[in-house]
């Protein structure tokens, strides 16, 4: 259903967006530049220079959802007392150099007013507008970015390893200042998904370094001054660990702890996400994005998220109206039925999120697994397809999904241009009778109570580790599954765990299975392919030894033919330079993928909810939302609440 | 002036009862008496004979779920007015204000009949707070006099001590300052003297009869022991099991008794007074014989530093009844425990004379030897409750040293049943648990326990006195039945020179872990050397009114000095 | 959770132990005799023994697998279960219809009073079953007469599988109930070997092992446990884990088990009758066999039993922390955690009620006759 | 006294040594480290984790160093420099972290065992007077019935009633509007509008074993000599009953002290996380979840230590109220 809507007006807009583009069209305006009052008499009393000048000369300009909004109101939300940073970056932090249009179709300029990319697919560009500034009023040029490129990322000390966003072929990124708003990004070989891979989350690291503040506390340019500093935060051993306390990666702690770190973001931090009981934020008054009346966004003035440790509270406040926005922990379908009806007390509305992997459960079984016997059974195809024919999903839809779904496999959403029918539906039918005759040629003996015996004469039993998180109820499906196993002879247990124990296993190739979520289900599919070939090392865990020979052929394991083949396809993806010769290498590999056959889907997902207060304009419905694509952030600057707020 | 005009409490009829699941046990049962002014009444008799509750009923302070049932207990005051305190409301105002200010009440374990956490001059002041309101100052005056009445030394700090500061007899001394406060015109005390050491009862009997004569207050005193009453009671009333058997001045009740059970009593109090007449027809004992038990020097000092046993020496001849006598601290039972190495003593040597001539020294001996001696010395023990494990018949406690020893089988059987015969107890009782014995049977199990192994010497530590007087002596004389049939010897240790004089050929006396005086018994008692026995003998209440002697008694003083 | 292992005794109702028939009345008649006084006890004993009997025969009790789903009735509420029709014996609940709610993402059910589902005691089991594990049995408590598609029996209501919230709870005691029993047993051994040394040897040794305690006394328990429950091995099967928990679990009891066992083994050792054996000739070993260890067995189970409900409470506590049972293992503790949200607590409170109200009746009972067993431990009291 | 104290104090100190080995070893029992935290939260972020730079932080935070080799550097961190270590998972110094919510523990754990006796006291003096009465069954009943029920239960469904019945704000120990406001008459209301429901749900636990040792204890006060005494002078009954069997009744309530503690503490851990308090029980849970260690090692050491101190305290005021201990 949701999944469906067209986003109304934005997909026209931005539709007219080429790749090449663009510079705005507001410069027309630049008088007209409003503020939000809260800021008059800041600028009145000279302590803030007025709006025009705070502003870059080509804003970026927001397409509104409703329309131009009012300003003014605190949007109040939730966090997590604890490690629930992300919390805060994927809610008021994620201004890039360049970003995805907000049905995640196209890759198009943000903080770079225009980029361009070497037919190669080994240079890019980048032009970034003039006249942007930290929150601090300073400068944001070119200079912040080779800050960042010199002396932190190829800082040994600080960066030990590359992060792979900016690395090809294990060879790390070269940047060029060409002058102080344009920069180049050259690599070694072809690198021609980096535009998509910079407008994630993960390509935030070159804006986020503010050099005019951060060097005083680096050893290149402060070095007599550190002692000092060293001294004054006796926490920190080294310059290194100071540096690291004032700055991280926007999602460890360190960042929402420094109220005095520069930032490019909407809302700037009054309250650290530390000790208090609640994380607060105010506008920031040098942000550079624009509604198309010429008014400086954010239009909420303040933002601050009650800290909460159980979900249940966060639940609970939301349904007596204390909070005007959540999302996060309380999203899954435990609490759908109490937050449905609690939208007239707690005065909110319920909009889709488009959240869709690839697949929401997915068996993984461990193809590299230690134990000869299982690797031999787990490597078999037809093990896997006969597996796959025993599940009977449709009860597993009707039950945990209270029938919202339908069978399929890992693959790409419907709704999307790499969707493959085959490779969705292929073995999802439940027939256990096929199931049967297919297990019976793998492993024909059985034991007494009707369990198959593996070639050594042992019951074949697959120990899989089932993990209870992202409220997927993931160990009721494996409850499931498990008796289905049972009625085609195969023996599983379940043994409950939790998310950082699973890593340890994982590191360690110690599982023999495991049940967990597959990204890729929408434009996420051709840079993440985790699911769909042994890939990067992050949660997915199928064939670790495979992934790591293809990260480095002088490591991990040299895999089978096959498998070679469908990593030299999602190789002809990575140097594709075109949009459409990407589409269909990508299809291509997608279909290889399917052949292969690697993981069993359960269940084409839904699209997740949030709560938004029936006061709040401008919010999208059905916003995609994936691991890596850190929503809502980018489009909160145009909420805005349409009744007066207290 | 009339007779009823001196009384100033007239009991009639009185009934307490205590309700339980069976029924309602009537614990004193018509008890009708008159106490006049300045007299002493006595009101003895054995427990469980409801002279305490009496006592108690006057106040209505019985425990609960005793009331009283019936009668009155009629208040006569200076003024003439009377009032029934049994008809009073327990918890109500005016029984209150009798209690404490008309009629004060002692007890007889002074330590626990006080606050453990609160200052004696608190609780001396007490009663003058609640009943007339005295200021704190002034309070503190009046307990400062009272407390130089009952004679404590430096009563400027003690009152603001607490009562485990003080001895028996000073916490005793305490309630009695308590007790009198507010200028009582009856004293009720109970059993105030049972739980102290003769000489330190002998001092607060005195103190009673002095604070009495210069007040000018009733006294009623409750006590088991004749000896207490033939000293000081002007009037006595003999109770038992809740009733009054026999009322009249104490020259009557001695030397008159009318009742056939205080005839019995008296007698058994009077039987005590001199040396068993077995005894008397026994040959002495042949001289020379050499020792069956020969301790010498034995010293035991306690991890706490105290020298319970210091430097004890004393011989045990065969067929002899040694016997130790001594006030509590004394070190006699700590004593008699090291003759078994129940306790092991540091120094000294213990020679125990074993049939085949051979001598053992018991403190040194190795586990397989004492074994054996232990067979042939054997212990009866004071508690007759605790020394019996409640979850053993009768006939497994007795046989328990038999079947050690190796003993089986019918011939078992037939030796537990000889056992209790010989003890007294019927054979057919032998599947009985203790609990369904009293006191004095018991101890007869105990006994029967001590001689199932043929044993040549019994330490017998204070074996009679859990036991009511009229017990006692047939106990000992149970016990000196067996000596003669079966050739024993006995340490016997007691604190009751009357058991010992009954009962011991020889006697030793301890004083603060040493022997000071050891000697025939006769010798010791009629001729005392030592002070400290000297004082001890003679502050032992005389069971004979006519012959009140403790005012008069002999003070040991090195008591303080040492 | 709490560390309240032992309440403090209960005051004394005595016996007349000099009734003629007490004579020969030994330690258990008379601890017998006067536990049968405390009625509260009386009544929590018969209690307990129904529960452990409930345990024992589950799989004859529960009417359904307590894992099996039914993808219709998820959140059915209950069913109130009516003995009477039209006038005549003849159980019955009434039928459920749900629709199906597609905006709040859930099945709402109505009852339907015209339609009723006929049930039955002694009904055939859909499936052959051993009861106590080894005894084969084809018959199940009650059922449905005729079970048809669409007819459901949830007499105390369905989680959010369809499972059968009653089938559950009486399987859960299986585990929860065992728990206190295994986690008491260790208790035990931990408790009377370790108390028993300490008490019985004194000096040093008594030392060491107080202040052992002591220690382990000071540390709350909820770091300890999770400490330990997350060092377990995840590849542990259930069964494994579930005696590792249990082991968990009774750390908290034989400290206090151990003190108590001292307490005991320091004041008998002195008493006159133990010396009398010692004189007799007794060896130590048949001191602590024939008379130490009567005297205080009975204190022992009193306080065994008292620890039992502490542990019930600890297993679900270290569920709610998600480090104790795991489903599909079903206890208490589990079933707790599962309703332990605003989902259940708001609309579907039977989820939460039915395995709290089995925890509080079991602890409940077990508290009150533990009390009376203590208060009968010492029948002699009177006595002495 | 003094004397008295000095040893207890001595006492303490191999039982803290004890008790801060124990708490190293706790958060060392579970396999993998905080780095397997992190990379588990990174992947979760669309984010991989390089091998280089997890071992370049394992070396940075000393995790590839032997057990007691950490344990040595954090304890004599803490003796030398009162320095606890640093939490990973907050990147900050741990001491910056723990005061402010132990404090939160500290004072909620003192209302609670206010709060516990308070009611446990009347109640138990009730039922030990009215022994065997309606009121005596009706007080162990409930008593009972509130040790069976788990506090977690209990909170949960407190805040549900609270929040949906009566409409009261609940979870957190203020209202945001006072969350940062300096202390005043106004946060101080909103503090104790707050406060009330946790502190009820904790105390209910421990409520049963109070009322059932005042009870226990006044009932064998009450039958001792002392009060026939105290009766003989002519006090009053209520009277008597406060000054002298209450009295001496709270001396091993007093002692209880020392081990209700940490029953308190543990409550108040599983109660905290349920009703997000900004108490050291969800900062525990989560670190030791994180296996963050120095932060959560140092916690449960300060806890210990708390509870140490409790039964410091205790003995002191024991030895206050009962001159028997303090003179013997």
């Amino acid at each position: 259903m949701g999944y469906q809507q067209k986003l109304s007006g934005v997909v026209a807009s931005t539709g007219l967006l080429s790749l090449m583009l663009i510079g705005s069209f507001a410069s027309a305006w630049a008088a007209d530049y409003k503020q939000a009052p809260m800021l008059d008499e800041q600028v009145k009393a000279g302590k803030l220079p007025a709006v025009a000048n705070r502003l870059p000369e080509k804003p970026y300009v927001e397409t509104m959802v409703d329309g131009v909004g009012k300003y003014g109101g605190t949007l109040r939300t939730t966090i997590l007392a604890n490690g629930d940073q992300y919390n805060l970056t994927r809610t008021i932090a994620n201004e890039l150099l360049v970003r995805w249009d907000p049905q995640w179709k196209k890759v198009m300029p943000s903080l770079a007013e225009e980029f361009k990319a070497s037919d190669d697919a080994t240079t890019y560009t980048f032009r970034l507008r003039k006249g942007l500034k930290w929150s601090d009023g300073q400068p944001f040029t070119v200079d912040d970015i080779m800050f960042w490129y010199e002396d932190v990322f190829m800082n040994n000390a600080l960066s030990p390893a590359k992060n792979p966003t900016f690395t090809v072929a294990g060879k790390p990124v070269k940047l060029t200042k060409i002058d102080d708003q344009t920069v180049e990004f050259k690599f070694d070989s072809p690198y021609g998904l980096f535009l998509q891979q910079l407008a994630y989350g993960q390509g935030h690291l070159p804006v986020i370094y503010p050099k005019h503040y951060l060097k005083q506390f680096h050893e290149k340019y402060n070095k007599d001054g550190i002692p000092a500093l060293l001294k004054a935060n006796p926490a920190a051993g080294d310059w290194v660990a100071l540096f690291n306390s004032k700055i991280s990666l926007s999602f460890q702690p360190p960042f929402w702890q420094n109220l005095e770190l520069p930032t490019l973001n909407p809302w700037v931090l009054t309250v650290p996400y530390a000790d208090s009981e609640r994380v607060a934020a105010t506008r920031n008054p040098y942000y550079w994005k624009v509604d198309t009346a010429g008014n400086q966004l954010p239009y909420i003035d303040n933002v601050t998220w009650a800290k909460l440790d159980d979900p249940q509270v966060m639940a609970l406040k939301m349904t007596s109206g204390e909070f005007d926005f959540a999302f996060r922990h309380i999203n899954n379908s435990t609490f759908k039925s109490v937050l449905f009806d609690g939208q007239k007390t707690g005065n909110y509305r319920i909009v889709d999120v488009k959240d869709l992997p690839a697949s929401d459960a997915t068996i993984l079984l461990n193809l590299n697994s230690t134990d000869p016997v299982k690797r031999k059974i787990f490597q078999n195809k037809d093990f896997r397809i006969g597996l796959s024919h025993a599940i009977n999903r449709q009860e597993i839809i009707d039950l945990v999904y209270v029938g919202q779904g339908a069978p399929a496999q890992v693959a790409a959403q419907p709704e999307h241009e790499l969707f493959n029918e085959r490779q969705a539906k292929q073995y999802t039918e439940f027939d256990p009778k096929r199931s049967a005759e297919i297990l019976d040629k793998i492993m024909p003996k059985k034991d007494a109570e009707g369990f198959r015996l593996d070639e050594t004469g042992k019951r074949f039993t697959i120990n899989f580790m089932v993990a209870d998180v992202f409220g997927l109820s993931y160990p009721d499906i494996m409850q499931m599954v498990q008796q289905y196993a049972k009625d085609v002879g195969i023996d599983i247990q379940i043994r409950t765990t939790d998310r950082a124990r699973l890593n340890t296993m994982w590191a360690a190739n110690e599982q023999d299975a495991y049940i967990w979520n597959c990204v890729g289900g929408l434009s996420d599919a051709y840079t993440d392919v985790r699911c769909y070939m042994p890939f990067q090392k992050a949660d997915i865990f199928f064939a670790v030894r495979w992934a790591e020979w293809y990260a480095n052929h002088n490591s991990g394991e040299e895999p089978p033919a096959n498998i070679k083949e469908l990593m030299a396809a999602y190789d002809k993806v990575n140097a594709a330079v075109t949009d459409d010769e990407r589409r269909e290498r990508t299809k291509e590999f997608l279909n290889l993928s399917a052949d292969n056959f690697l993981n069993i889907g359960i269940s084409r997902p839904m699209p997740k909810y949030m709560m938004v207060s029936k006061n709040l304009k401008n919010v999208v419905n059905g916003l995609p939302i994936a691991g890596n694509l850190w929503h809502p952030a980018p489009t909160l600057t145009q909420w805005y609440f349409d009744k007066p707020v207290k | 002036m009339s007779i009823m005009k001196s009384t100033i409490l007239e009991v009639q009829d009185l009934q307490t009862v205590f309700p339980t699941r069976t029924g309602v046990f009537k614990a004193v049962d018509g008890v009708s008496f008159a106490l006049n002014r300045g007299e002493t009444l006595c009101v003895v008799g054995e427990s469980g004979s409801g002279k305490s509750v009496t006592a108690r009923s006057i106040l209505q302070i019985v425990d609960k779920p005793g009331r009283i049932e019936g009668g009155s207990v009629l208040l006569t005051r200076a003024d003439g007015s009377t009032t029934d305190l049994a008809k009073l409301d327990p918890r109500g105002r005016e029984i209150r204000d009798v209690r404490g200010k008309e009629i004060a009440m002692i007890f007889q374990e002074p330590m626990s009949s006080l606050s453990p956490v609160h200052r004696i001059g608190t609780q001396i002041g007490e009663a003058l707070r609640i009943h007339f309101g005295t200021a704190k100052q002034e309070q503190r005056e009046r307990v400062l006099e009272l407390l130089r009445q009952v004679e404590i030394p430096r009563p400027e700090s003690a009152i603001d001590r607490y009562t485990f500061e003080f001895s028996g007899g000073m916490r005793q001394r305490v309630m009695i300052a308590m007790a009198l406060a507010c200028n009582p015109s009856v004293l009720i005390a109970d059993e105030p003297t049972t739980a102290l050491d003769v000489t330190t009862q002998a001092e607060i009997l005195d103190l009673i009869k002095k604070l009495q004569q210069s007040h000018g207050m009733a006294v009623l005193f409750i006590t088991h022991d004749m000896g207490v009453v033939a000293e000081i009671a002007d009037e006595v009333l003999v109770m038992y099991r809740g009733k009054v058997m026999e009322r009249g001045p104490v020259e009557r009740i001695f030397h008159a008794p009318q009742d056939a059970y205080t005839r019995r009593l008296i007698g058994s109090v009077v039987k005590l007074e001199k040396k068993a007449e077995v005894r008397l027809a026994r040959k002495p004992a042949p001289a020379g014989t050499l020792p069956l038990l020969d301790v010498r020097n034995l010293s035991l000092t306690f991890p706490s530093g105290l020298k319970a046993v210091d430097d004890v020496s004393l011989t045990v001849r065969p067929g002899e009844a040694l016997g130790i006598v001594g006030e509590s601290g004394s070190g006699k039972t700590t004593m008699g425990r090291c003759l078994l190495r129940i306790y092991d003593a540091q120094t000294g040597a213990i020679d125990y004379r074993r049939p085949d001539g051979d001598t053992v020294d018991i403190r040194t001996a190795n586990k397989a030897t004492l074994e054996k001696v232990r067979r042939e010395v054997r212990m009866i023990f004071q508690d007759p409750v605790g020394s019996l494990s409640p979850r053993k018949t009768v006939g497994d406690i007795i046989a328990e040293p038999l079947k050690i020893a190796g003993m089986k089988g019918r011939e078992l059987n037939d030796r537990v049943a000889d056992l209790m015969q010989q003890v007294g107890l019927e054979p057919a009782w032998r599947e009985r648990y203790p609990h369904a014995f009293s006191g004095g049977q018991r101890q007869r199990i105990g006994i029967a326990r001590a001689i199932a192994l043929k044993p040549r010497l019994i330490i017998a530590d204070e074996a009679t006195s859990a036991l009511d007087v009229s017990l006692r002596s047939q106990m000992l004389d149970l016990m000196m039945k067996l000596q003669d049939e079966l050739g024993l010897s006995y340490v016997f240790i007691s604190h009751d020179m009357s058991v010992i004089r009954y009962m011991c050929d020889r006697v030793a006396v301890m004083y603060r872990g040493k022997i000071v005086e050891v000697g025939e018994t006769d010798q010791v008692v009629n001729n005392p050397v030592h002070g400290y026995t000297r004082a001890l003998l003679s502050a032992i209440p005389h069971p004979d009114p006519r012959n009140r002697r403790i005012h008069n008694r002999f003070r040991y003083d090195s008591v303080r000095t040492v | 959770m709490t560390d309240i292992t032992s309440l403090p005794p209960e005051t004394t109702v005595s016996l007349d132990l000099h009734r003629k028939d007490m004579a020969v009345a030994g330690q258990w008649r008379l601890f017998w005799l006067k536990f049968k006084k405390h009625k509260i006890a009386l009544v929590s004993l018969v209690v307990i023994v129904f529960m452990y009997l409930v345990a024992a025969f589950a799989d004859f009790i529960a009417p359904f697998d307590p894992n099996a789903a039914n993808s219709r009735f998820t959140y059915a509420p209950p069913q109130g279960l009516s003995l009477m029709l039209n006038g005549s014996f003849q159980p019955h609940v009434n039928q459920l219809k749900m629709t199906l709610n597609t905006e709040s993402m859930r099945r709402e059910f109505t009852s339907d009073p015209t339609k009723s589902v006929s049930v039955s005691f002694f009904v055939p089991a859909q499936q052959p079953y051993y009861v106590l594990g080894f005894i084969p049995m084809q018959t199940k408590l009650f059922g449905l007469t005729n079970p048809k598609p669409g007819d459901s029996l949830y007499i105390f209501g369905a989680d959010r599988l369809g499972r059968d919230i009653f089938s559950r709870v009486v399987h859960g005691a299986k585990i929860s109930l065992s728990i206190g029993l295994v986690g008491v047993f260790v208790s035990l051994i931990l408790g009377v070997t370790i108390g028993g040394i300490s008490g019985f040897f004194g000096g040093w040794i008594d030392i060491v092992i107080q202040r052992f305690i002591e220690l382990l006394r000071s540390i709350p328990t909820i770091p300890l446990w999770m400490g330990f429950a997350a060092a377990i091995p995840t590849s542990w099967p259930p069964l494994r884990t579930y005696f590792v928990i249990t082991l968990i679990v009774s750390l908290i009891g034989w400290t206090s088990l151990a003190r108590e066992v001292r307490g005991k083994f320091l004041s008998l050792r002195n008493e006159d009758f133990v010396t009398a054996a010692r004189l007799d000739g007794m060896s130590e070993v048949g001191i602590i066999f024939h008379h130490l260890v009567p005297s205080f067995i009975s204190h022992i189970i009193a306080t065994l039993t008292l620890a039992i409900p502490s542990m019930i409470l600890a297993e679900t506590a270290l569920s709610f922390l998600g480090i104790g049972l795991q489903p599909p293992i079903v206890s208490w503790g589990v079933l707790l955690q599962e309703a332990q949200n605003i989902r259940a607590v708001a609309q579907a409170p039977w989820l939460l009620f039915t395995p709290a109200a089995a925890i509080v009746i079991s602890v409940l009972a077990l508290n009150f006759l533990g009390d009376g067993l203590r208060d009968a431990a010492d029948p002699y009291e009177s006595v002495s | 006294m003094i004397r008295f104290i000095a040893k207890r104090l001595v006492f303490a100190i191999p039982t803290l040594f004890a008790v801060s080995i124990i708490a190293f070893i706790i958060i060392q029992l579970p396999p993998g480290d905080y780095l397997t935290t992190l990379m588990a939260d990174w992947a979760s972020q669309g984010g991989a984790v390089e091998a280089g730079t997890v071992a370049a932080m394992r070396d940075r935070y000393g995790l590839d160093q032997p057990i007691y080799v950490q344990y040595f550097k954090w304890i004599t961190g803490i003796l030398m420099r009162g320095d606890f270590g640093i939490s990973f998972d907050f990147g900050k110094p741990v001491t910056e972290l723990i005061w402010n919510r132990l404090g939160f523990s500290l004072l909620l754990s003192v209302l609670t065992l206010c709060f516990v006796w308070a009611i446990a006291i009347p109640i138990g003096i009730l039922s030990a007077v009215r022994q065997y009465s309606i009121s005596d069954y009706t007080a162990t009943f409930l008593a009972f019935f509130f040790l069976a029920v788990p506090d977690f239960l209990m909170a949960l469904s407190a805040m549900y009633i609270m929040s949906a019945w009566f409409g009261q704000s609940v979870g957190g120990l203020f209202s945001p509007d006072y969350v940062d406001a300096p202390w005043g008459f106004g946060k101080l209301f909103d503090f104790a509008q707050h406060v009330w429901l946790p502190v009820v749900v904790i105390g209910l636990g421990s409520l049963a074993a109070l009322v059932r040792i005042m009870r226990a204890n006044l009932l064998d006060e009450l039958s001792k000599p002392y009060v026939t005494t105290a009766r003989a002078k002519g006090m009053s009954e209520l009277e008597l009953l406060l000054r002298y069997p209450v009295r001496l009744a709270l001396n091993p309530l007093i002692s209880t002290l020392g081990w209700i503690l940490p029953a308190v503490i543990s409550g108040e851990i599983i109660v905290s996380v349920v009703m997000s308090l900004p108490t050291t029980g969800p900062l525990l849970l989560r670190s030791l979840l994180a296996q963050d260690m120095y932060l959560a090692g140092s916690l449960i050491l300060l806890i210990s230590v708390l509870t140490i101190i409790g039964t410091l305290i205790s003995d002191i005021l024991l030895a206050i109220t009962d001159p028997r201990i303090r003179l013997q």
